[in-house]
């Protein structure tokens, strides 16, 4: 079996995914969260099985490698995975505890599209995983299918979705047909001559990635869904498809190209202006503890995309360690504010008012990822901004390193007024905020990811350069 | 007929699907100007795939089929949930999430 | 030479308390108060030793600490002080030490409070103490942050009508409150911040030297147009935490509604870390890039030191005054550094000091005077002189300081500045700093008249002069400006060490 | 010995200066009164003692190389940029003396004069006044420019608490603002002027001065401006027009100050810096002309107000402001050496003058000559007033006569016409208006019921007879031994006719009503009516003051927050309202979404052909 | 040759008709039929493309499968309605200037291109060879394909079904 060694964490998780499907089938009763311990400590597993394993070599003819990158990120979607499948067990409502089966399997399907689409280095490949990962996430989305806001977010997620899609398959045909192989070393060496119609096939494709990690103008699904979405799931959708759409981008537009890769600076430099310029500034009026973070997530992509216009391989480790920081940042602090929501049935900002004073903890875990997110020393975020900055400015490229710092101080203005509500501004009531303790310690691991990683960024920095040294 | 004559085909196939998702008001036919656009993709896929005389494009255009297949279940089915819930399926009405 | 890292206890002394407060003190103030001396004294003790023991002869960097952080990156923990530093540390360490005792009546949360301020010291003398440009930023940052919530929980409001044809923006950001201010000084000082990464990147990358270190990056002659953009930077980054005109309208907010002990620190020590920046990072590392642009920085410096004045001429709320009045001081520190001549940077320096110590004591002053007035309107108060006789006379100190009266610290610094300016490139920098001391006598004499001066109101026959605590704080301010104004040699000897090689740097022919 | 001047130079400065830190520091001390008091007697008592063995000791020896001593203060990389010392010759040794002898007189006539004051603000009062002998004593014995402009500094804050000593009277706590804005005002001048002075020659330091200036060696380019700018913190300091207005108000203070800062001591601080750069004016003879006519024309202006004025302190304020115009025209006029020695006579009989005021007020509790008289039964009051009345009107052979004679000679020799004309007529104007005050004040009917204690203390009268006795033992000195100055023969008659003729109309006016003072203002209508509202001056200041300097700061304190501080605040409106018009663009509509997937894609490929052509 | 000209032209024709049938008709249903007709026009081109298993592949599972899902979903909602289901178009000019505009763009990439001097010739069997691939070095890919299918089928089934 030496041969599926490079799958080992797709064929681990592929085994989780029917025992899942065949709990699902089996169980009975109202209450099959059984079911959802089954998938959380199977990927808890998986994580603890990526964590031990090595780089394996290229499988099925090249289309499939097991490499550095791979197995960084895939540790890195297990991780979030488990966080967010870990919040999720103690959602109250009826449908996740009568559905766990669905809601899993629908989870760890769309996991499988990114472990896959993390090693995938074939057009075709490429793309199923996408989808993969994708379709499952539409129907996520609206799984609370009786409320009339996730299932409007579900549709509008789905129809961006496919449109992107589609302008991203329309592209990977002009690509193939300009390179006249769906092998993606081939593509990368297809760069060297003159070819409009791959570089019109490479910029539609674009466009499906974009869409992924939602920049702009290609975010606009975010709000409205994470919105609308269970909490536990928005914080996972934060992170993860994101973070795996970044490999992909890194994988098509990067690996093996070389110098060309130069060519994308000038694009992702004006993408990564807007988007960080928008995002932020559309945080700011928002009045939802979701829609804000989710702005603010669209701006956290836009500091990732300076990482990327730096198109060198210390751009890409910084990428990829700048979205381990956000893995715990973000998903931190959705699910505080999953907390608050479940203790006081709104997830406004005023439901922070007095936070501090009524559970000091949670709040400051709240400041610890607020202050990861707009880039503060001694939180992971702060070194995450500084290495995309840093990886910039080795290009050059001092106006885009500008142009971010002074919109963090924008960001850390809404972030702020988190803070605010939490430490200034007295509570409307007294007493705890009740926490459950599934949700409590998937906020601690946040939080310890947060501060740990920002204490002592070093291991992951190393190995984030290590792994990105070979793209280039 | 040359390559472009294909591509050039698709193209407007595509811009024509383009279109229908920009202007329909109805969700299915939202679905349907996908449809076009993934049709376009095949016929792409399918054209480089001959002029190359190479395999890929078949086989790419094979997956394509099927996740456009599954696409359109999905989103029949948020289609129908969505009329469920909401008594339309009009793209327009459904602006709860905003701003 | 010394055998422990007296240069990390001094600066982690105060962190390590801000810990122990947060973890052993809940609920117990009395407690929370003693760690706070207790690390504070730890720190003061420490620097007064080591500005005893700095060797002058040998001069340079002292007391060298390196721990490597990040060594791909060329990033380290690296400590020394020079006389410059020194100084620097000296005067943090005597703001600190007053500002616990100032701030010993906080009442609400104040373990909280205690433990953000004690964070904040950290971050000061790590700045201070830093060689490493790197981690000298992360001080930074830290020494910024804590500013938020300090003012924002434990500020006071004031006033702020909107008016003129900007009504509607002063409406939607709410000018004046707390909130506000904190607001804008946080955000204020991180947009500056944005400039010093990008300048201090720029270095990295252009030094090529894979190092962040300041020794490493002084011994890199970078090109002259990198030098003007850096220098420029810098100077915008570090400029608005120092105050300079027209990026100075965070300081006069956010020092009226900062508690006493905030604002001693901030005004005190903070801003000087933005002129320190100038100084330590600018011409240190920019040599031609300071010259190139010695012009502006001096212009500007003028500006503020006339306009600061004129400004806080034109207030009527008492910490307005004293706020705005570090906005004019600012500028001659400015102005000292610009000139480029031993006798201005030896001024810029000690000016750092002088007014770090006194505008300390105006704060101190002034928030005691708010906290039993219950009132910031100059011109509602009156009369204090009788029943505080004590507050008073500090207040007197530290007005004649802040105009430059000999005896005092303040003195000797602008005297120096005037003979830079005369020196320098440009010697009309002579006369707004000239007016400016006028200026500053106008105010602080009027508002010291107005307020202790003239009939007691029998509204405030129940005043009472500074208590138990308190004193320590305006007895230790005020001896210290007249200690230093009266043998400035003590402060301008370790200083001259630091700042002649620095000025051999950049009249290099 | 010589080394030991230096030393015993230092005793007399520490000794006040100890006595202040002991007020200063020991809380029970001060707080003790009358104790403090007698310690701060005792230190300027013998540092009176130890000024006078100084002067004794060094005017027995040959004239120094190098008079003074000194330390590094502010260390720099090769010399010092500033030292601190002291300068031991004639002129600083006589000040030395006239300020321990005249500040240990009044400090003791101040026991019996604030014998109502309350025990801690009289050792309040004592440490004002250490400090003030201290400062005065460090400038009279600087060894140089920036030493002197310390403690020139440090006497002007003496004055500024000494006038506020009284602080909860307004009028006394707008009267010592006043004086300290309007002589930080020269003071500017000065400290700009020092600093261009060291920036061209290197030095402070007098002696180093004096010898470049002497061997040509001081750059004189620049010099005049600099020296005009040093004159200028001379202007300040000693009351000369137009910055003479502060000195009027300043008798707010008590008056046993009012005797010592502001008539014989820190005032005369001007002239006496004047005499001491003399060195350095004398090379400037544009700023010595300016120096000589703006002296003149503040004796004649300050001599005209004083005959309108009915307070009798301000009256003396208003002669000090003349006669220290005499000082500095004489000094202008290429005379220093007269103007010191005006300044040294005038520093005892003005005390005196002060002092005798004094014990009016005490005796009246008013300053109104008006409302005074019917003292011609108390020798002990008006015997020494009259004394130093004479002297300072210029009667032979009291000093005034003899000192105030050498400054019109001196004028009439440096060949200054006009302001000799001027000094002529003040000098007539001055036995005039001190006679009135003397008339009224002593002589005139008493008025009915008003009549206070008729005690002196013996303390008070003591120290009135001292210096009553000093002012004439000076007198006969000079007339005896002195060197007269060369003067043509005419010269002492006119001095002599028009003091005299001051006194006559004086008598006449006062003492018979012939011409009816009433009469006289009438025909002098304009003059007098200027002369009442101080020729507008005041107010002129005042205006600058409040619709000047006011304005203007209320002027940049208003667009410091309305318009710069206002930008900011209109971008940070503008983001927040950029954020809530970028929300909209969020509709909530799925198809503007896909607008964006297509605008974008199509921005991508506008972008791209842009970018990659 | 010339037949292909013909037959491309004819079907080009027909396609695009069909395709803007689709987006124009305002009766839903009807757009239905005429994206069926769409896609057999798009089999006809495959079959030009010598393409004859896909040709198969798109009939069934589009033009079947697809359309019929389809057709059942409007009868679906119009029946949950009770009425039929018209459709009209919303800013009809912004979006044919955004198409267009899109168009523009990728034929501007096209034009740019040099074509390819002509078709050559198969060596093997299309089918054959797609069976082969699909059993022998892509059948991992597959196996990931059947996963997507039943998950999405899965999915749809949950968001389908009323819960009672």
């Amino acid at each position: 079996m030496s041969g599926l060694g490079p799958f080992a964490l797709e064929l681990g998780l592929g085994a989780l995914l029917v025992a899942v499907f065949v709990a699902g089938l089996l169980a009975r009763g109202d209450d099959r969260r059984p079911i959802a311990w089954l998938a959380t400590l199977g990927v808890l597993a998986l994580l603890a099985v990526a964590l031990l394993l090595e780089p394996a070599g290229p499988a099925l003819g090249g289309r499939f490698v097991q490499d550095g990158l791979a197995l960084f990120v895939k540790r890195l979607f297990l991780t979030a995975t488990f966080i967010g499948l870990l919040a999720g067990i103690s959602l109250p409502e009826r449908a996740f505890a009568r559905r766990a089966a669905e809601y899993h399997v629908l989870v760890l399907a769309s996991l499988l599209g990114m472990l896959v689409l993390a090693s995938a280095r074939d057009l075709i490949v490429l793309f199923v995983a996408f989808e993969l990962m994708s379709i499952p996430l539409y129907v996520l989305a609206g799984f609370r299918k009786s409320e009339g806001e996730a299932v409007e977010a579900s549709l509008k997620f789905f129809l961006v979705g496919s449109v992107s899609s589609a302008v991203m398959a329309y592209g990977l045909s002009f690509v193939y047909g300009a390179v006249g192989s769906t092998d993606l070393g081939a593509v990368a060496r297809a760069l060297d001559g003159d070819h409009p119609l791959l570089q019109l096939g490479l910029l539609l494709a674009l466009v499906g990635f974009l869409f992924k990690v939602a920049a702009f103008p290609f975010h606009m699904w975010v709000p409205d869904t994470y919105e609308a979405g269970p909490t536990p799931f928005v914080a996972w959708l934060s992170v993860a498809p994101k973070a795996a759409g970044f490999v992909a981008l890194f994988r098509v537009y990067f690996e093996g190209t070389g110098a060309h890769a130069a060519a994308w600076v000038p694009i992702a430099a004006a993408l990564a202006t807007v988007t960080m310029l928008t995002g932020n500034l559309m945080a700011i009026p928002q009045q939802n503890a979701k829609r804000l973070l989710a702005y603010s997530g669209i701006a956290q992509i836009g500091y990732m995309l300076v990482g990327v216009a730096a198109a060198s391989a210390s751009g890409t480790a910084m990428v990829l360690f700048y979205l381990v920081a956000y893995v715990f940042g973000n998903m931190g602090a959705f699910l505080v504010v999953e907390a608050l929501a479940r203790a006081e049935g709104s997830e406004a900002i005023s439901a922070f008012r007095g936070l501090a004073q009524r559970s000091p903890l949670l709040a400051l875990a709240m400041l610890l990822f607020l202050l990861s997110l707009g880039g503060i020393p001694f939180v992971a975020g702060f070194w995450a901004k500084l290495y995309v900055f840093w990886a910039a400015a080795e290009q050059g490229l001092y106006w885009l390193v500008l142009l971010g710092a002074i919109l963090t101080v924008v960001a850390l203005f809404y972030y702020l007024v988190v803070a605010r509500k939490m430490y200034i501004e007295p509570p409307d009531r007294p007493g705890r905020v009740p926490l459950s303790p599934t949700l409590a310690l998937s906020v601690l691991l946040c939080a310890l990811g947060v501060v740990l990683l920002g204490l002592y960024p070093k291991p992951v920095v190393m190995a984030a350069l290590r792994v990105a040294a070979p793209l280039f | 007929m040359g390559l472009h004559a294909y591509l050039t085909l698709a193209a407007v196939v595509f811009a024509i699907g383009l279109f229908g998702v920009l202007t329909r008001r109805n969700a299915v036919g939202i679905l349907l100007g996908i449809e076009l656009m993934l049709n376009a993709v095949n016929i792409n896929l399918v054209a480089f795939g001959r002029f190359h005389a190479d395999l890929g494009g078949a086989l790419f255009t094979l997956f394509t089929i099927a996740i456009t297949v599954a696409e359109v279940a999905v989103g029949l089915a948020i289609v129908i949930v969505i009329f469920r819930v909401r008594r339309t399926v009009e793209a327009d009405h459904l602006d709860l999430l905003r701003g | 030479m010394i055998p422990f890292p007296v240069l990390s206890i001094i600066t982690w002394a105060p962190f390590v308390g801000a810990v122990l407060i947060m973890f052993t003190a809940r609920h117990r103030p009395l407690a929370v108060r003693l760690i706070a001396l207790v690390t504070t004294t730890i720190s003061t003790v420490l620097s007064v030793f080591i500005y005893v023991v700095y060797d002058r002869e040998a001069a340079g960097f002292q007391f060298y600490e390196r721990v490597p952080l990040v060594p791909p990156l060329g990033i380290s923990y690296e400590v020394a002080v020079d006389g410059m530093s020194l100084l620097m540390v000296l005067l943090t360490s005597v703001i600190i030490f007053a500002g616990v005792f100032a701030s010993w009546t906080v009442a609400t949360r104040s373990q909280e409070f205690y433990a953000l301020l004690l964070a904040l010291v950290t971050g000061v003398y790590g700045v201070f103490v830093s060689l490493d440009v790197f981690v000298f930023f992360l001080f930074y940052e830290l020494a910024v942050l804590p500013m938020y919530l300090l003012i924002g929980i434990w500020g006071s409001s004031g006033e702020v009508r909107p008016r003129g044809v900007f009504a509607w923006a002063f409406r939607q950001t709410g000018v004046g409150t707390k909130e506000y201010a904190a607001m804008k000084l946080t955000l204020y000082l991180l947009f500056g911040s944005a400039f010093i990464l990008v300048g201090m990147f720029a270095l990295y990358v252009n030094a090529g030297a894979a190092s962040f270190s300041f020794l490493d990056l002084e011994a890199t002659t970078f090109d002259p147009t990198v030098q003007f953009w850096v220098f420029l930077a810098f100077y915008v980054g570090f400029g608005i935490l120092a105050g300079i005109w027209p990026l100075h309208t965070w300081s006069p907010d956010g020092h009226a509604s900062a508690p006493t002990a905030v604002s001693m620190l901030h005004a005190g020590v903070l801003m000087k870390l933005g002129a320190y920046g100038v100084v330590r990072l600018g011409m240190g590392l920019l040599p031609e890039g300071a010259t190139d642009l010695a012009w502006l920085v001096g212009s500007i410096a003028c500006v503020n030191v006339v306009y600061g004045a004129l400004s806080a001429m034109g207030q009527t709320d008492l910490k307005y005054v004293i706020a705005y009045s570090s906005v004019s001081h600012m500028g001659l520190v400015m102005l000292g550094a610009a000139t480029l001549t031993e006798a201005g940077l030896n001024g810029a320096v000690f000016q750092m000091f002088a007014h770090g110590v006194m505008t300390g004591l105006f704060f101190a002053l002034v928030g005691l005077v708010y906290e039993k007035a219950h009132s910031r309107e100059i011109f509602r108060m009156g009369g204090f002189g009788r029943v505080m006789p004590g507050i008073a006379t500090a207040f007197t100190v530290a007005s004649l300081s802040s105009l430059g009266l000999p005896a005092t610290s303040g003195f000797v610094a602008e005297l120096l500045t005037f003979m830079g300016a005369w020196r320098s490139a440009h010697p009309w920098w002579l006369w707004p700093a000239v007016a400016g001391t006028f200026l500053t006598a106008v105010y602080v004499l009027r508002v010291a008249k107005q307020i202790f001066w003239g009939p007691p109101s029998p509204h405030f026959h129940h005043l009472e002069d500074a208590r138990g605590p308190e004193w320590v704080a305006l007895v230790l301010l005020t001896a210290v400006i007249v200690v230093f104004g009266v043998a400035p040699g003590l402060a301008i000897g370790p200083v001259d060490t630091a700042t002649v090689p620095l000025l051999a740097r950049i009249i290099r022919p | 010995m010589l080394t030991g001047s230096p030393t015993l130079a230092l005793v007399v400065l520490g000794l006040p200066a100890a006595s202040f830190l002991a007020l200063a520091l020991l809380r029970p001390l001060r707080r003790a009164g009358r104790l403090a008091g007698g310690v701060s007697i005792t230190a300027i008592g013998a540092a009176f003692g130890a000024a006078c063995l100084l002067w004794l000791r060094a005017t027995s020896r040959a004239p120094l190389t190098s008079p003074s001593t000194s330390w590094a203060w502010i260390p720099a990389d090769g010399e010092p940029m500033a030292t601190v010392g002291v300068m031991v010759d004639e002129l600083s040794m006589t000040m030395a003396v006239l300020v321990t002898l005249v500040s240990f007189l009044v400090q003791l006539y101040s026991l019996a004069y604030l014998v109502d004051e309350p025990a801690p603000s009289l050792g309040r009062y004592y440490a004002y006044h250490s400090l003030f002998a201290f400062s005065m004593l460090g400038l009279v014995l600087a060894p140089s420019f920036v030493q002197m402009f310390v403690f020139w500094e440090l006497v002007g804050l003496c004055s500024y608490l000494l006038i506020g000593f009284w602080y909860d009277r307004p009028a006394a706590a707008r009267a010592a603002a006043k004086a300290f804005w309007i002589t930080k005002l020269g003071d500017l001048g000065f400290v700009a002027g020092i600093v261009m002075l060291w920036a061209s020659a290197g030095t402070f330091d007098f002696w180093t001065l004096f010898g470049q200036a002497a061997g040509g060696t001081l750059p004189t380019e620049g010099l005049a401006t600099i020296m005009f700018l040093i004159y200028l913190g001379a202007v300040g300091k000693s009351a000369q027009f137009p910055l003479h207005i502060w000195l009027p108000d300043a008798m707010e203070g008590p008056t046993p100050v009012s005797a010592l800062i502001h008539a014989a001591t820190m005032v005369t601080a001007g002239v006496f810096m004047v005499t001491r750069a003399f060195p350095l004016f004398g090379l400037v003879p544009d700023v010595l002309v300016l120096v000589a006519w703006v002296g003149a024309f503040t004796a004649l202006l300050a001599a005209s107000m004083a005959c309108v004025e009915s307070d009798i302190k301000r009256v003396l304020a208003y002669s000090t402001v003349s006669q220290l115009g005499y000082m500095m025209a004489a000094a202008g006029a290429g005379a220093p050496g007269e103007a010191f020695a005006h300044l040294v006579t005038h520093g005892v009989f003005k005390a005196l003058l002060f002092l005798g005021a004094g014990v009016v007020i005490h005796l009246f509790h008013t300053n109104d000559v008006f409302r005074m008289g019917g003292l011609t039964g108390l020798p002990a009051v008006w015997v020494p007033f009259v004394l130093a009345t004479l002297a300072l009107a210029g009667i032979w052979p009291l000093p005034g006569f003899f000192t105030k004679e050498a400054i019109l000679a001196g004028v009439l020799e440096g060949g200054f016409v006009g302001p000799f004309v001027l000094l002529a007529a003040g000098a007539f104007l001055t036995a005039f208006y001190m006679f009135r005050v003397v008339f009224l004040a002593f002589f005139a009917p008493a008025h009915g019921g008003h009549h206070g204690h008729h005690h002196v203390p013996t303390l008070m009268a003591a120290v009135c007879w001292t210096l009553a006795g000093l002012t004439v033992a000076l007198g006969l000195r000079t007339a005896l031994v002195g060197e007269h100055h060369p003067a043509p023969a005419w010269l002492p008659w006119l001095s002599l006719a028009l003091a005299l003729g001051g006194v006559g109309l004086a008598w006449s006016m006062y003492r018979r009503g012939v011409p009816d003072p009433a009469v006289v203002a009438a025909a002098l209508r304009p003059l007098e009516w200027m002369a009442r509202r101080r020729y507008g001056l005041d107010g002129l200041f005042a205006a600058a003051y409040r619709w000047g300097l006011l304005a203007l700061a209320s002027l940049v304190g208003w667009v410091d927050r309305y318009v710069v501080d206002g930008v900011l605040n209109v971008l940070s409106a503008w983001t927040l309202q950029g954020g809530d018009r970028l929300r909209r663009l969020q509709t909530g509509l799925a198809q503007d979404y896909v607008y964006g997937v297509a605008l974008g894609a199509l921005c991508l490929l506008v972008l791209a052909r842009w970018a990659w052509s | 040759m010339t037949g292909e000209i013909v037959g491309f032209w004819a079907v080009a024709v027909v396609l695009v008709a069909a395709s803007l049938g689709v987006v124009l008709t305002p009766n839903l249903f009807h757009g239905v039929l005429w994206l069926a007709l769409a896609l057999v026009a798009t089999v006809v081109v495959f079959l030009l493309l010598d393409a004859p298993f896909l040709f198969g592949v798109q009939l069934l599972l589009y033009a079947g499968g697809v359309v019929t899902i389809v057709v059942f979903a409007i009868m679906l909602t119009e029946r949950l309605v009770g009425e039929s289901i018209r459709q009209a178009s919303r800013y009809v000019v912004n979006g044919a200037v955004l198409a267009a505009a899109v168009l523009v763009g990728i034929v501007g990439f096209l034009v740019a291109t040099p074509g390819p001097g002509g078709r050559p010739a198969w060596t093997v069997d299309l089918t054959v060879a797609l069976g082969e691939a699909l059993v022998g070095p892509w059948a991992v890919v597959l196996q990931l394909l059947g996963a997507l299918l039943v998950v999405a089928l899965l999915g749809a089934l949950y968001l389908a079904r009323t819960d009672s």
